[in-house]
């Protein structure tokens, strides 16, 4: 994949200061953000940001473009609804249950997917999420095209009442900075270092003793836990769990999302969450058909902006004065 | 009455039959989608918007040109080809030094915008599309009420098929391709317009697609959304197929078809994921696909 | 230069190895016996087999028929990685380095394993500094010492070798496969790779495949010589250099 | 009392760049419009607004657009609401935040049964009143053997079984039945089994584009001709235009409106298609009604304050193009006739929007499930 | 010699690989009915050379004039046209063409080429294998199907690169003696050779190339003289 590479470690040290400044500047303005703009409507941007990134993971850091991942977020968004709603699990472990279902889930789907690569890869993972696809739409817990309705949002450690918005909106802010530590902390591990020699050359990891398709399916798996994790957040924020979610053009969505965010970018696929979704509610309105501009931003993106927007400002010569430029 | 697997032969055959015809649609489509791959190594997720504008340029051309059947059989996919090369010749040709992967976004997001353009002029329940007078009715086979028209799309797919196939496997212009295929530069330092080449084949790809599509018309109904569901199993279907092989495609469509069609009959309701399993069946034990050259 | 006869063990070995290419026989009827503290020559011309037979060795591609032992134990039907851990580490014949990673970084990839930090993806990136002073004792060793914090892909290309033979060498493998580790260096890195393998040698058993016969004559204490996928002669470099099949096959007829 | 923020706003939340854009769509908007025109433009003095909105068949772009018309933009009532799961979750949200649901582009009876809401309605059909309609009166009708082609999902069986229940019922039997899996584009298998069955009626338990296709292939398998009749159980007339009276002729449904009924159905259909190029469906229909009525009803109160208005709905009757004599039920369902029709042949047809003959009429109580066994517990 | 027209004149060719500058102003002649070979070591160039002036590295500046043709300017796929004909290092050979397929692939581009007959005369093992495909051949049959290839269509000069490469020296005696023929004929030849002794039998002229350079030039009968520094350079 020709994506540009992680944040390189010899950015220099006011670089980092300045980083360091933009992301506690970032989490100002999600602390406050609440009060100034629609609540759910920014919770819907947090999970779409997170499952974007945890896509990204896989995309990015891995070299393995998935075209399923609707199936680990609209699974899980189907087994935490079920849990919680008719098992009456807390909304905490209803979350918990989401992310191991959807982990098991990638831990299948990966299994076959693996095996290929590239194109191939892309290929599989479609089919199989719409095997998946058509399981949840003749299941009988997922009330077909009715979706799972009504999901109560419950109360977060027993006492924490989330149908009050504004605490919802902290226990959605808390599970997303939680998910992009998580990733951040996956992408700057050991791990995360034989991931990324893995997509260098493949051949020579194997060489030095490493069973790349066990490192691929774990890379699989946890973004696809991840995606469970944003997934069952988006439930408990809808309280309803439906197809669409686990439908093929999500899957586009999410590709499209970390596309113009910028692959490969720990903060990417969040810009490029803000956008689709900001894009979907305004277009809303218009009378402009949604797809097709959708469809247009996928191509011009691939054709002249493949950096996406963090990217190409990482690329810039601002990005470069703050340390953010890394090498092609 | 002679029975298999419980149900009276003549039903069986009839199946079977249905199951060839479905399979010509799709070996039609995987062919085209094989041939792209082969030459230009995009994996191209137009292909649906482009057997569904097939069908579209065949509607138009009988409402607004009164054009019949058999002119848009030949006139909806030299349009379709066209704007294909168009797409090639602007787009696309920027991808090639690129990993294969922008290939197909943006070939995703071309049927994205097809589909949802022709959804916003021609809404999502179809238009109507009738079939030719001379193949309409049908004839008494005895174990099944064959339309004529069907068994013209039968007829038809092999015609195409065995002429793509022989296209590329014995002409010099398939010499061409294949070799352009292996290493293109070399071809084109050999005096051959590569470029051009290509441009042709995307062509010929988007062209067997709306082919594909204004077969359909008659029988599916046209709507914008006919190719989109279609796309992902004919993907399954090249992917058990073997992506780089022609015959591996055409073959692999029929037999699909065919499979697809029988579990229609003994367990209808797995008809629509019989193929993802076979594909993840595949998968496991012949990676490559079943004629696919290992990589 | 040659190790005293009496510790040679066999250490790597093949049997009657055969591998088809749809129809086509690549490698056919190979035998060979790798032996601890030598180093073995392949040589042979273009499309002899030479690189195949290497990954056959290395399992990257998996024999028609035959039997491969390693250290003993049957690795015919062992997955590549296994055997790269069992200690039977090769190069690559196109130099094999991680790009955009930087020299010290290729060289901490290849350590993170034997040192059990290759799975943890809970943990910091800084653990891995412990792995720095190896790294650095082993670039200093190979004259890389002034290039760890740049790109491998900066590098030229014969320090690209280089860089991959250190790489190779922090995995401390039993068994050493080189694929033309020469090609494409400059005089002064053609030396310092020489006396590097030698070096290696001492506790290593190393197969190498290399056109440079100069090399070879200097360095290796056994020679096979490959022709269509199949040996055509064997013996250490005067024997098989005087023998008139090869000297047919591969060496030319004229004299050196 | 009086009107909130002094304008009455209503949103058209419907599915207009999808799978149902020929459902309703914008057309429906234009509806809503004609509705308000109708009404004449004002209530109570103040101004009505008309907004609308593409939910893209997202229930999570549906619920976060109508909470933010309801937090946000004033928005007093949501309509149209195209498939089930959008309406259910805006509902839900409706319920939640008080205020006022008219769902005419849904067919779920969940919406009036289990996850009713006081202020929640359900305007034009539903599943069960299409079951009845086609599967009740087609065998009185003389189709009294039926074999179902049905969708295999939850909607599918649910249109399944209600039919059959009403075919057998009424005398009829039902011969079989195969379950073929959502958007296959091939029906012929199926068909050839039908077919094989001999049963009089092949009842279509789907939606959209199966039931099309399906139709489309029965007619070139030759099984109208071969003296079986089709029914599809949810098919409006924009469906059967885009299908083309040449494939649909002979086909009985059931549907809550036809524009060629009577002088008032013809003059709005008139007007319908000067403003749209189409003749309304009982979709579109509908959305008028619901509009209308739900102006009728701030008018009678004199405010547009949600209990008082939702009390006004349910007990007004409804008198309109659209139900002649509608009234509503306490879970929130409007019972009103509907109508079996079959589709004309191409002779037949005096023009081009000239597709239905009426069967009979489905009288509303028997149409709908009785509120009290709707297992709405507003009905208890 | 020199009196005959100078058919390819390079000036000041560099050439770049991605960010990489790999020619630095190659300067060099080739006239008509001439064989020159290019000398020097791995990777100073040689190859690079032959792939700019055909055109299939296109990052590159300067100046390369054939038969009257601005090649600069030339898209690749024309460059065949003005009659040139270049078989690579790595021979091309296609695998999923059959030999006669491989052969008969390129376009004619004038009628002064070799007819079949004359080609499987020339090469009688391609006669027999001609129906097999490409890649079963052996390096030796493949390097003669690479150059029969280009003597059908009629080339006026043959741009060679290591066509001994690899080879068993029976078959570089063949390529040789294919050579001589070719150079009766009056075809024109730019060979890149490792092999010297091949070479030297061969050349009428000579370039040596360093970095990216070439250092020196001069006509067979100066070899002699000049063996001392060759000797320095390449190793010979
Ligand atoms: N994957 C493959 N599929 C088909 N044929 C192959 C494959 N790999 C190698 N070959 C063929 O096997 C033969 C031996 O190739 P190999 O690469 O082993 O030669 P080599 O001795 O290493 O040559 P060189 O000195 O050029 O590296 C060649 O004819 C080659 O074309
Ligand atoms: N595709 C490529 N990308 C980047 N660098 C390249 C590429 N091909 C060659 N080079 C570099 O360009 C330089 C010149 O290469 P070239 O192939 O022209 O050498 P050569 O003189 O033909 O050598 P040889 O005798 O090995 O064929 C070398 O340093 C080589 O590493
Ligand atoms: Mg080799
Ligand atoms: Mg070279």
């Amino acid at each position: 994949m020709n994506t540009s590479t992680i944040t390189s470690t010899d950015t220099n040290n006011t670089g980092t200061r300045i980083q360091l400044a933009l992301l506690a500047v970032a989490f100002i303005a999600l602390l406050v953000a609440p009060f100034v703009f629609y609540p759910i409507f920014l919770m819907k941007v947090l999970c779409f940001a997170l499952f974007a990134c945890a896509f990204n993971l896989l995309l990015g850091y891995t070299g393995l473009l998935s075209f399923g991942h609707a199936a680990f977020f609209g699974g899980a968004s189907y087994f935490t609804g079920y849990v919680v709603k008719e098992l009456g699990f807390p909304p905490e472990l209803g979350i918990l249950v989401g992310v191991a279902g959807a982990a098991l889930l990638g831990l299948v789907m990966g299994f076959f997917a693996i095996r290929r690569q590239g194109i191939y890869f892309a290929m599989v993972t479609l089919a199989l999420a719409q095997m998946f696809y058509f399981f949840c739409l003749q299941a009988e817990f997922t009330h077909g095209e009715d979706g799972l309705q009504g999901v109560p949002r419950g109360h977060l450690f027993g006492f924490i009442d989330l149908n009050e918005p504004l605490n919802m909106y902290f226990f959605v802010l808390g599970v997303f900075v939680i998910g992009i530590f998580a990733i951040w902390r996956i992408v700057h591990s050991p791990f995360g270092m034989i991931l990324k020699s893995i997509r260098e050359n493949e051949d020579r990891a194997i060489s030095l003793g490493y069973s790349v398709n066990r490192y691929k399916l774990g890379a699989f798996v946890m973004s696809a836990a991840l995606a469970g994790l944003a997934g069952g957040t988006k439930t408990l924020v809808f309280q309803f769990a439906t197809l669409t979610d686990v439908a093929w053009q999500m899957s586009g969505e999410v590709i499209l999302m970390t596309l113009l965010g910028g692959i490969g970018t720990i903060f990417g696929p969040i810009f490029g969450a803000g956008f689709v979704v900001t894009l979907q509610n305004y277009l809303a309105a218009s009378s402009f058909p949604v797809t097709v501009l959708t469809g247009l931003i996928f191509m011009i993106c691939v054709l002249v902006f493949r950096r996406g927007i963090i990217g190409e400002f990482n690329a810039s010569r601002l990005g470069a004065r703050l340390g953010l430029r890394t090498k092609q | 009455m002679i029975m298999i697997f419980g149900i009276p032969i003549q039903a069986f055959l009839g199946q079977l039959l249905i199951g060839l015809i479905n399979g010509s649609f799709y070996a039609m489509l995987s062919l085209g989608l094989a041939i792209i791959f082969g030459m230009l190594r995009v994996i191209n997720f137009a292909h649906g918007a482009q057997y569904m504008m097939g069908a579209f340029a065949g509607m138009l051309l009988l409402t607004w040109l009164g054009v019949n059947y058999w002119f848009a059989l030949i006139f909806a996919p030299v349009i379709v080809g066209l704007t294909g090369i168009v797409v090639e010749r602007f787009a696309l040709r920027r991808l090639y030094n690129l990993d294969h992967l922008y290939g197909l976004l943006f070939t995703f997001g071309l049927a994205l915008v097809v589909e949802g353009t022709f959804r916003y002029f021609y809404g999502s329940s179809g238009q109507p599309y009738a079939t030719p007078e001379i193949l309409s009715g049908g004839v008494n086979l005895g174990f099944m009420y064959l339309p004529i028209y069907r068994g013209w799309v039968v007829v038809a797919s092999l015609i195409v098929c065995i002429g793509t196939w022989v296209l590329i496997e014995k002409t010099r212009l398939g010499a061409y391709l294949r070799a352009a295929t292996e290493n293109p530069i070399l071809v084109q330092s050999f005096g051959i317009n590569v470029p051009l080449l290509l441009t042709l084949t995307y062509g010929l790809g988007a062209g067997l697609a709306a082919l594909a599509g204004i077969m359909a018309a008659p029988i599916y109904q046209v709507s914008p959304l006919m190719g989109s569901n279609l796309i992902i199993v004919v993907f399954a279907i090249v992917v058990v197929g073997g992506m780089g092989s022609i015959l591996g495609a055409i073959i692999t469509g029929y037999a699909l078809g065919i499979l697809e069609g029988l579990t229609k009959v003994f367990y209808p309701e797995a008809s629509n994921i019989v193929i993802f399993v076979i594909m993840a069946l595949v998968l496991l034990v012949r990676p490559a696909g079943l004629f696919g050259r290992e990589a | 230069m040659s190790q005293n006869a009496n510790e040679a063990r066999v250490v790597l070995s093949a049997r009657d190895l055969r591998r088809d290419f749809g129809g086509f026989t690549a490698v056919n009827n190979v035998n060979l016996d790798v032996e601890h503290a030598r180093v073995h020559a392949l040589i042979g011309p273009n499309g002899a087999g030479k690189t195949t037979v290497f990954n056959l060795l290395t399992k990257f591609l998996q024999p028609t028929s035959g039997k491969i032992t390693l250290l003993g134990q049957d690795i015919t039907k062992t997955p590549p990685a296994n055997v790269a851990r069992m200690g039977l580490v090769r190069s690559f014949q196109i130099s094999a380095v991680f790009p955009h990673l930087t020299v010290l970084e290729n060289v901490r990839v290849a350590l993170q394993r034997p040192n059990h930090l290759a799975i943890q993806f809970w943990r910091s990136m800084d653990t891995l500094d412990r792995l720095n002073d190896r790294a650095m004792a082993l670039l200093t060793s190979v004259g890389l010492e002034k290039d760890i914090d740049s790109y491998a892909a900066d590098l030229s290309y014969g320090r690209k070798r280089v860089l991959e033979i250190a790489t190779t060498l922090s995995l401390d493998p039993k068994v050493l496969l080189l694929d033309e580790p020469m090609a494409g260096m400059g005089q002064e890195d053609v030396g310092r790779v020489a006396e590097i393998i030698r070096e290696v040698a001492r506790s290593r058993a190393v197969l190498m495949v290399e056109h440079n016969l100069k090399v070879v004559a200097d360095l290796c204490d056994h020679i096979t010589v490959l022709q269509r996928g199949e040996i055509l002669a064997e013996g250490n470099y005067d024997t098989v250099s005087n023998d008139e099949r090869v000297r047919v096959a591969y060496m030319g007829t004229d004299d050196e | 009392a009086g009107v909130s923020d002094d304008i009455v706003k209503i949103g058209i939340l419907n599915d207009q760049s999808g799978v149902y854009a020929d459902f309703g769509g914008k057309w429906s908007y234009e509806a809503a419009k004609m509705a308000v025109e109708d009404f004449g433009g004002t209530v109570l003095g103040k101004k009505i607004d008309v907004i609308t909105a593409d939910h893209q068949n997202k229930p999570d772009v549906a619920a976060n657009i109508a909470r933010q018309w309801y937090d946000e933009d004033k928005v007093d009532a949501i309509m149209e609401l195209t498939t089930s799961s959008v309406a259910l979750a805006v509902q839900g949200i409706s319920k939640e935040k008080k205020k006022i649901d008219i769902v005419t582009g849904a067919a779920t009876t969940e919406l009036t049964g289990k996850q009713c809401s006081p202020y929640g309605f359900h305007w034009a059909y539903d599943t069960h009143a299409l079951a009845v309609g086609t599967g009740g009166a087609l065998v009185k009708n003389g189709g009294d053997t039926w074999f179902f082609l049905t969708a295999d999902y939850a909607f599918g069986y649910s249109l399944e079984e209600q039919t059959a229940k009403f075919v057998t019922d009424n005398g009829g039997k039902v011969l079989g039945s195969v379950r073929h899996p959502l958007s296959s584009t091939d029906f012929s298998s199926f068909l050839l089994q039908a077919q094989a069955s001999g049963a009089k009626v092949i009842g279509l338990a789907d939606a959209g584009l199966d039931t099309a296709n399906a139709i489309k292939q029965a007619s070139e398998f030759g099984i109208v001709q071969g003296g079986q009749r089709l029914a599809a159980l949810l098919f409006t007339l924009a469906e059967v235009h885009g299908l083309g009276a040449q494939a649909a002729q002979g086909l009985s449904l059931t549907e809550g409106f036809y524009w060629d009924r009577n002088d008032e159905s013809r003059e709005f259909g008139k007007r319908f298609h000067d403003r749209t190029g189409r003749m309304p469906n009982m979709i579109q229909a509908g959305t008028y009604s619901a509009v209308l009525q739900y102006l009728k009803a701030i008018k009678e109160v004199g405010t547009d304050e949600t209990e008082a208005v939702s009390k006004a709905l349910h007990e007004m009757p409804v008198h309109d193009v659209f139900a002649p004599n509608g009234k509503v039920g306490a879970n929130g369902r409007m019972i009103y006739d509907m109508y079996l029709m079959e589709v004309k042949k191409p002779s037949e047809m005096k023009g081009d929007w000239d597709y239905y003959k009426v069967l009979d009429t489905v009288p509303g109580d028997k149409a709908f499930i009785k509120p009290s066994e709707s297992g709405c517990a507003l009905a208890q | 010699m020199s009196d005959r027209e100078i058919l390819l004149s390079v000036r000041d060719l560099n050439a770049w690989y991605d960010e990489s500058h790999v020619l630095h102003g190659v300067n060099l002649n080739v006239r008509r009915g001439e064989t020159v070979t290019i000398l020097g070591r791995n990777g100073v160039g040689k190859t690079t050379t032959l792939r700019s002036i055909v055109g299939i590295l296109r990052k590159r500046t300067g100046e390369i004039e054939f038969n009257g043709h601005d090649l600069m300017r030339l898209p690749l796929h024309k460059t065949a046209k003005t009659g040139l004909g270049f078989v690579p290092e790595e021979r091309g050979i296609f695998a999923s063409l059959s030999v006669e397929e491989n052969l008969m692939l390129p376009p004619k581009i004038s009628d002064s080429g070799m007819s079949i007959e004359e080609i499987y005369d020339l090469f009688p093992n391609l006669y027999e294998r001609k129906t097999s495909s490409g890649t079963k051949l052996s390096g030796g049959e493949q390097q003669m199907l690479a150059m029969a290839r280009m003597l059908r269509i009629g080339v006026d000069m043959l741009l060679l690169d290591e066509p001994t490469e690899g080879l068993a020296p029976v078959i570089v005696q063949r390529i040789g003696e294919v050579l001589q023929t070719l150079k009766q004929r009056g075809m024109t030849i730019l060979l890149i050779e490792q092999n010297f002794r091949f070479a030297s039998k061969i050349a009428d002229r000579f370039y040596l190339m360093e970095h990216g350079l070439v250092s020196a030039g001069f006509d067979a009968d100066e070899l002699p003289a000049r063996m001392d520094m060759l000797h320095e350079v390449l190793g010979v």
